[in-house]
């Protein structure tokens, strides 16, 4: 495969701002979630949660649920049939717990009945005999040897002495000498961080609808980022073939990571199988905080050497996660990100992950990243104000380009970060003026970018329009993209091209919609598509004039005869070719199946002004400017709005969203009422700049941009807020509370 | 041959060298030519691994052309959100 | 069964129902009348996708029983566009592409038809506090605010 | 495991006990039919006004009331009336509506400004002043204001009406000093006298549909050389019910609000309280931020009394 794929080129319709296909649908209504399909005989389901923090589990008497008049199916974790292993049987304990309950809220047990209400006095009459036992909910808790142990044998490997076995994973990234480094520094910071659990906070909770029979053929409809994932899973725990069980993608009501993997379907399918009818399951708001994949909570060291004209001579980080009650991978992104905006000799980044009585966490956009890269950024700043130098010259001094090895240890290939930083030193907001009370803060942010599988398929109808099917839900209007690639691709207007997501029957496996892969992945596949479907109708044209296939040429839409002794044909337009495709061979599809490789990174820069009320706290969120690198911007709506969504949910995460557990390791504030993400009066207006450094893996440059808007604004408002009350707050989230007794401690 | 580095974690496993030679022109001899000189590395290999070869970064692509002087570098698997 | 017989009017038609006692306004446009616009974000007025009008007000469809809906106006999400024409504010929305996922967007739409029923001309600043109780986690609200400013200024034919 | 399988064949149904005593819904059309259905309930009924409390603790579980008693169909709950310089504002008026009545919103803009704090637009569409008094929550929004205002509940009940002064009502969380069978028909807003100014305050960490971590309302009343007169100082969320500070009051009557005033006024506030630390703020927070609030809402209702700002 090529390593360089991209041709510089002009584009006729990639970078306009087309009408979104589903458009319509979404602002009419008719659009349909996953809580918004309905089946004949259809069941509710209804799950029972465990009110404590930890507790094994005795017994559990269904008898008298299952008597209830109405009710179709009673299912505990044992009526599994057992095929799930490893990291799915994780996953299935997680959804349905058998020996044990793990966190509060934590499903035990679950019924189907003719209605919500006998399902929720079903619940009521199932006894659930409970042994509690101790929990642990903080990473400082969960850490030192003696700690009350969350689940028996996970300690992970070569896990030093100090920790206990609540510690499951362990790893280092990084290169080069750090004492020698360290030595050579003039200023030495070293300071420690804590940010708080959050959730990605989608509006739409989790639903779906399952339908199996006993004969164990089963269709599934509900709201994911990955149905071929969903698929995958649930066929794992229910012991059955992936082909027997077809998931349908609903609409998705946001996901941001959350809906990556499954809490309710695995148990939808089980209830169905047993009443022999469709059983439909909607978690509920409280449910969904209690009970789906909040990210990690995080307790990060780092010490960064700089000398006095602002050349980093050594960093190191030690980043602690805890992520629930089974073991999670995001100390690897994390410990890899924390970095990845420099080029530094000696760098350091160790990563622990312990377990505590918490949901397993799920993965929220550019998983781990955030956490790292806010300490890192806090104590970059630190430097910079402690030796007198601004805040942009000392990154751009220590920037990752091409060529830099990279902290996680690849070397960059071309990359945006110097544009971006010289954009941002140039741009208005940098040097406005400030009040009282006001400060202004700066950051760097960084994800990586995944290919994985992929598979479209685009027919060329009979009229001349075009039917692309692609398997990857979307969320934030990539239809629309998918759309212009291939009519950029074929030369046919935007609007012949109708993009849907097909179920699982219809295509080989896709990756989930996360990874801020789709637009680079799917964009890839459908030009690929594209292209195998103009080879054919180039093959049909040649065949149509009687000349050799290599002697026609494709062109805004046309094929034309090309080359010495191509002679003289008129051009024949994809409509025409497609008229006529019956008699010429049969009709015309383009498809494309690969594991997408050479996603590009997509660096980010944040400007944000805050003022703080001295005599109450209260932070209000003056100007915000987001500065990112696209690659290629498809669809710039889009883009500028992954751009302000991803750094409005920053803001929350640096003000006012916690996960708060009470010394009885209940989860305190399951709601939108006490978990606070930002309203729309909370903010100002979110500006945006995009650069496009293209990447040279993609054919039209593209990069991923979904995940990196996230990263910089933590680290953005901490270092604005320690300019308007000069004191450094160190973390996460900095509610009111906080920052005015930082403000009275500082005297 | 091929230089191939491993990560901090995995280095316990070939006796603390960042960096180690390997005979393989393509994705899996590299991980197969890891796994017989180094055993250690076996559990991580089997968890699967990505491998980024001269700055891109491949998952599991086996047949993916490695040339000798290719930086190749180790990678655990990517995630996303 | 004890259930509540209610006739009402919704989006201009004629409607009956019956529904238990303490179901919600929302649950019975849901899944007694597969009006499934409004969405159930949180089922305690908290996040406003479940938006509708009742008599004219701006209001939660999960915070009022079915049962209050007897001799009531109500206009939902499918009442906001007349046939084949959207509301202006529909138009601007997809204009400037002010939706993601798209699940918050039935509850802006009533309620910032509502908001321009009563003050054609509104401030950024008003619209922001009047939509503050339609959460939205995709957009961050920027194009949204625009959207709404936009059709506005049509509506207002300036 | 005790789960066996034969239990799924066994389908003798016992009658459904939930089901007789499922919630019933009333409307009645006359303040003595409403009670006479409250007073003669033996389980717990509740009256149900905007809802906008008592459908979310439904939901959740917190109450499971078998009766509900729905007001909004007796004759003046929705009307807003003049009367003795005041205003007699129905208990089923909601914040939406009380907003668009210019008369109450000139003369008592803190109390409206405090409804109108109230939950989001949508909550404003139903939520009503009565149903917030009697949530009984010390965080209420109305409260403080009302109470700050002098304001009068006019309640019905099995023998005939009465009239109690607004801080009288709640009198623990949750709790009211409402009797069985009693329900507030109308609130009395006082007529506030020339040169009389009035405001509310609260602190949320964002900008809307928070609880008041803590809140203060003032009313007063100013002479022609601007010297305070008369004056009233609640503060609500730091306490088990809304807190009428006298000794915060007597710091402003007959001062000139100067910045010594303010000062003693806010100290008074801070002693007064008697807050808890929760998962919305600490009792320091709560105490320090009470008083700021206290002095901001006096200056507010210092220029809308007509005195020099």
């Amino acid at each position: 495969m090529a390593l360089d794929e991209y041709q510089k080129r002009d584009f006729k319709i990639i970078g306009t701002r087309p009408q979104r296909p589903d458009g319509i649908d979404k602002v009419t209504g008719r659009a349909q979630y996953g809580a918004d399909f309905y089946l004949p005989g259809m069941l509710t389901g209804k799950l029972l949660r465990s009110p404590h923090a930890h507790a094994r589990i005795k017994s559990i008497d269904i008898s008298a649920a299952a008597a209830l008049q109405g009710v179709k199916a009673v299912v505990t974790g044992n009526d599994f049939p057992g095929g799930a292993k490893g990291d799915t049987l994780d996953v299935q304990d997680h959804c349905l717990a058998r020996n044990v309950a793990l966190y509060d809220g934590h499903a035990v047990a679950a019924v189907a009945a003719t209605s919500a209400k006998i399902a929720q006095a079903a619940l009521e009459l199932i006894k659930v005999d409970y042994e509690i036992l101790p929990h642990v909910t903080s990473i400082e808790a969960a850490m030192p040897t003696g700690a009350p142990l969350v689940q028996e044998g996970r300690r992970g490997r070569k896990i030093p002495e100090e920790y206990s076995d609540n510690c499951t994973g362990m790893c280092e990234f990084g290169h080069g000498d750090l004492d020698a480094g360290f030595a050579k520094a003039d200023l030495i910071i070293e300071r420690t961080f804590k940010t708080s659990s959050t959730h990605q906070g989608y509006i739409e909770p989790n639903a779906c609808l399952a339908n199996m029979g006993p004969d164990g053929r089963a269709d599934m409809w509900c709201c994911t980022q990955g149905h071929f994932q969903v698929r995958n899973l649930c066929a794992q725990m229910m012991g059955m073939d992936q082909s027997a069980l077809r998931v349908t993608a609903s609409e998705i009501g946001g996901g941001f990571g959350g809906k990556t993997t499954v809490f309710i379907e695995p148990v939808a399918l089980l209830l169905s199988r047993k009443a022999n009818l469709p059983v439909k399951m909607v978690m509920s708001r409280e449910e969904v905080f209690k009970a789906s994949g909040p990210t990690v909570a995080s307790l990060t060291d780092v010490k960064i050497g700089m000398t006095k004209d602002g050349v980093i001579t050594a960093a190191d980080a030690l980043i602690r996660y805890e992520g629930g009650a089974w073991p999670n991978m995001t100390i690897f992104p994390g410990a890899q990100s924390a970095f990845a905006c420099y080029d530094l000799s000696a760098v350091r980044a160790q990563g622990l992950n312990f377990l505590t009585n918490r949901p397993l966490q799920a993965a929220y956009r550019a998983p781990g990243a955030p956490q790292s890269i806010y300490a890192v950024e806090a104590v970059v700043d630190e430097l910079a104000l402690e030796l007198g130098l601004d805040p942009i010259d000392v990154r751009l001094k220590n920037a990752a380009r091409k060529g830099t090895k990279s902290s996680y240890g690849p070397t960059y290939d071309e990359i945006g970060l110097i544009p971006l930083l010289e954009a941002a030193k140039a741009h208005p907001h940098y040097t406005a003026p400030l009040g009282p009370n006001q400060g202004r803060g700066l950051s760097s942010g960084f994800w990586f970018n995944f290919g994985g599988e992929t598979c479209v398929s685009l027919a060329i109808d009979f009229d001349g329009s075009v039917t692309l099917v692609e398997g990857n839900p979307d969320i934030g209007g990539s239809r629309a993209s998918m759309s212009m690639m291939a009519a950029e691709e074929l030369g046919i207007p935007y609007e012949k091209v109708r993009t849907i997501v097909a179920d699982t029957a219809s295509l080989g496996h896709n990756e989930v919609t996360h990874g801020s892969r789709v637009t680079f992945s799917v964009g890839l596949a459908t030009i690929k598509a594209a292209r195998a479907a103009i080879k054919e109708m180039c093959r049909r044209a040649a065949k149509t004039w009687g000349i050799d296939e290599e002697a026609v040429v494709w062109e805004d839409g046309y094929a034309k005869p090309a080359g010495a002794n191509a002679g003289d044909h008129e051009p024949l337009s994809l409509a025409q070719i497609a008229a006529k495709s019956s008699r010429t061979g049969g009709p015309i599809v383009g498809h494309h199946e690969v594991m997408a490789e050479g996603a590009g990174v997509s660096f980010g820069v944040h400007i944000c002004d805050i003022e703080v009320d001295p005599e109450t706290g209260f932070t209000k969120v003056l100007r915000y400017t987001v500065l990112q690198d696209a690659g290629k911007a498809i669809h710039p709506d889009y883009v500028e709005g992954q751009m302000q969504g991803g750094a409005v949910q920053g803001i929350g995460w640096a003000l006012n969203e916690e996960y708060i557990y009470g010394e009885d390791g209940r989860l305190q504030n399951a709601g939108f009422l006490d978990y606070r993400i930002p309203v729309a009066s909370d903010l100002p207006k979110i500006d945006t700049v995009i650069l496009e450094i293209p990447n040279p893996g993609h054919p039209y440059g593209v990069r991923g941009v979904g995940e990196t808007g996230i990263v910089p604004p933590l680290a953005a408002i901490s270092n604005a807020m320690s300019h308007a009350i000069n004191v450094r707050m160190s973390e996460l989230p900095m509610s009111p509370p906080r920052v005015l007794k930082a403000i009275k401690d500082k005297g | 041959m091929v230089k191939v580095t491993v990560w901090g974690s995995l280095r316990a496993a070939t006796d603390g060298q960042a960096e180690v030679e390997v005979d393989a022109s393509t994705f899996k001899e590299v991980l197969d030519a890891l796994q017989l000189n180094y055993p250690g590395l076996t559990d991580q290999i089997e968890q699967g691994v990505s491998m980024a070869i001269d700055g891109k970064i491949y998952k599991d692509s086996w047949f993916t052309p490695v040339k000798p002087d290719s930086e190749v570098i180790l990678m655990p698997l990517m995630q996303g959100g | 069964m004890s259930k509540i017989h209610v006739s009402t009017t919704i989006n201009g038609d004629p409607t009956e129902f019956l529904c238990e006692a303490d179901e919600s306004l929302l649950d019975v446009l849901r899944d007694r009348l597969q009006l499934t616009g409004a969405k159930e974000g949180c089922a305690s007025g908290d996040c406003g996708a479940c938006s509708v009008e009742v008599d004219g007000r701006l209001v939660c469809s999960c915070l009022v029983l079915g049962a209050e809906a007897e001799g009531a106006e109500i206009s939902t999400i499918e009442g906001v566009a007349n046939g084949e024409d959207l509301h202006p504010i529909q138009r601007k929305i997809l204009e400037h592409a002010a939706l993601q996922c798209g699940v918050c967007t039935p509850g802006i739409i009533v309620a910032a038809k509502n908001l321009l029923a009563k003050n054609p001309d509104p401030t950024e600043t008003e619209i922001r506090y009047w939509l503050a109780g339609n959460l939205c986690r995709c957009t961050g609200y920027d194009k949204i605010i625009t959207a709404v400013m936009d059709a506005a200024a049509e509506m207002r034919g300036a | 495991m005790l789960v066996p399988e034969s239990l799924y064949q066994r389908r003798t149904i016992p009658q459904l006990t939930w089901e007789e005593n499922a919630m019933h819904y009333a409307a009645p059309e006359t303040a003595q039919e409403a009670s006479r259905l409250l007073a003669e309930n033996t389980g717990s009924a509740r009256v149900l006004a905007g809802g906008t409390d008592l459908l979310v603790q439904m939901k959740a579980g917190m109450v499971k009331p078998d009766l509900l008693v729905d007001i909004k169909k007796i004759a003046g709950m929705k009307d807003i009336t003049s009367e003795d310089g005041g205003w007699r504002i129905g208990a089923a008026v909601s914040g939406s509506e009380l907003g668009d009545h210019a008369g109450v919103c000139g003369d008592w803009p803190g109390v409206v400004e405090a409804f109108e704090l109230i939950g989001s637009t949508q909550v404003q569409g139903r939520c009503t002043m009565a149903g917030n008094l009697c949530n009984a929550s010390p965080a209420g929004d109305s409260v403080p204001a009302m109470v700050a205002a002098n304001a009068v509940a006019r309640i019905a009940g099995p023998d005939g009406t009465r009239d109690c002064p607004v801080q009288d009502i709640p009198v623990s969380p949750g709790k009211t000093s409402l009797g069985k069978g009693e329900f507030i028909t109308s609130i009395f807003l006082p007529a506030r006298g020339t040169s009389g100014g009035d405001a509310y305050l609260r602190f949320i960490p964002r900008t809307e549909m928070d609880i008041a971590v803590c809140s203060a309302g003032v009313s007063l009343t100013l002479d022609g050389s601007g010297t305070c007169t008369a004056a009233r100082v609640s503060l609500g969320a730091v306490a088990p019910t809304v807190l009428l500070v006298e000794a915060a009051a007597n710091a402003l009557i007959g001062t000139n609000l100067d910045d010594a005033a303010l000062e003693a006024c806010g100290a008074a506030c801070a002693a007064a309280c008697n807050p808890i630390t929760d998962k919305r703020g600490t009792i320091e927070f709560r105490t320090d931020v009470a008083a700021v609030l206290a002095k901001r809402a006096a200056k507010i209702a210092q220029q809308r009394a007509g005195g020099r700002s």
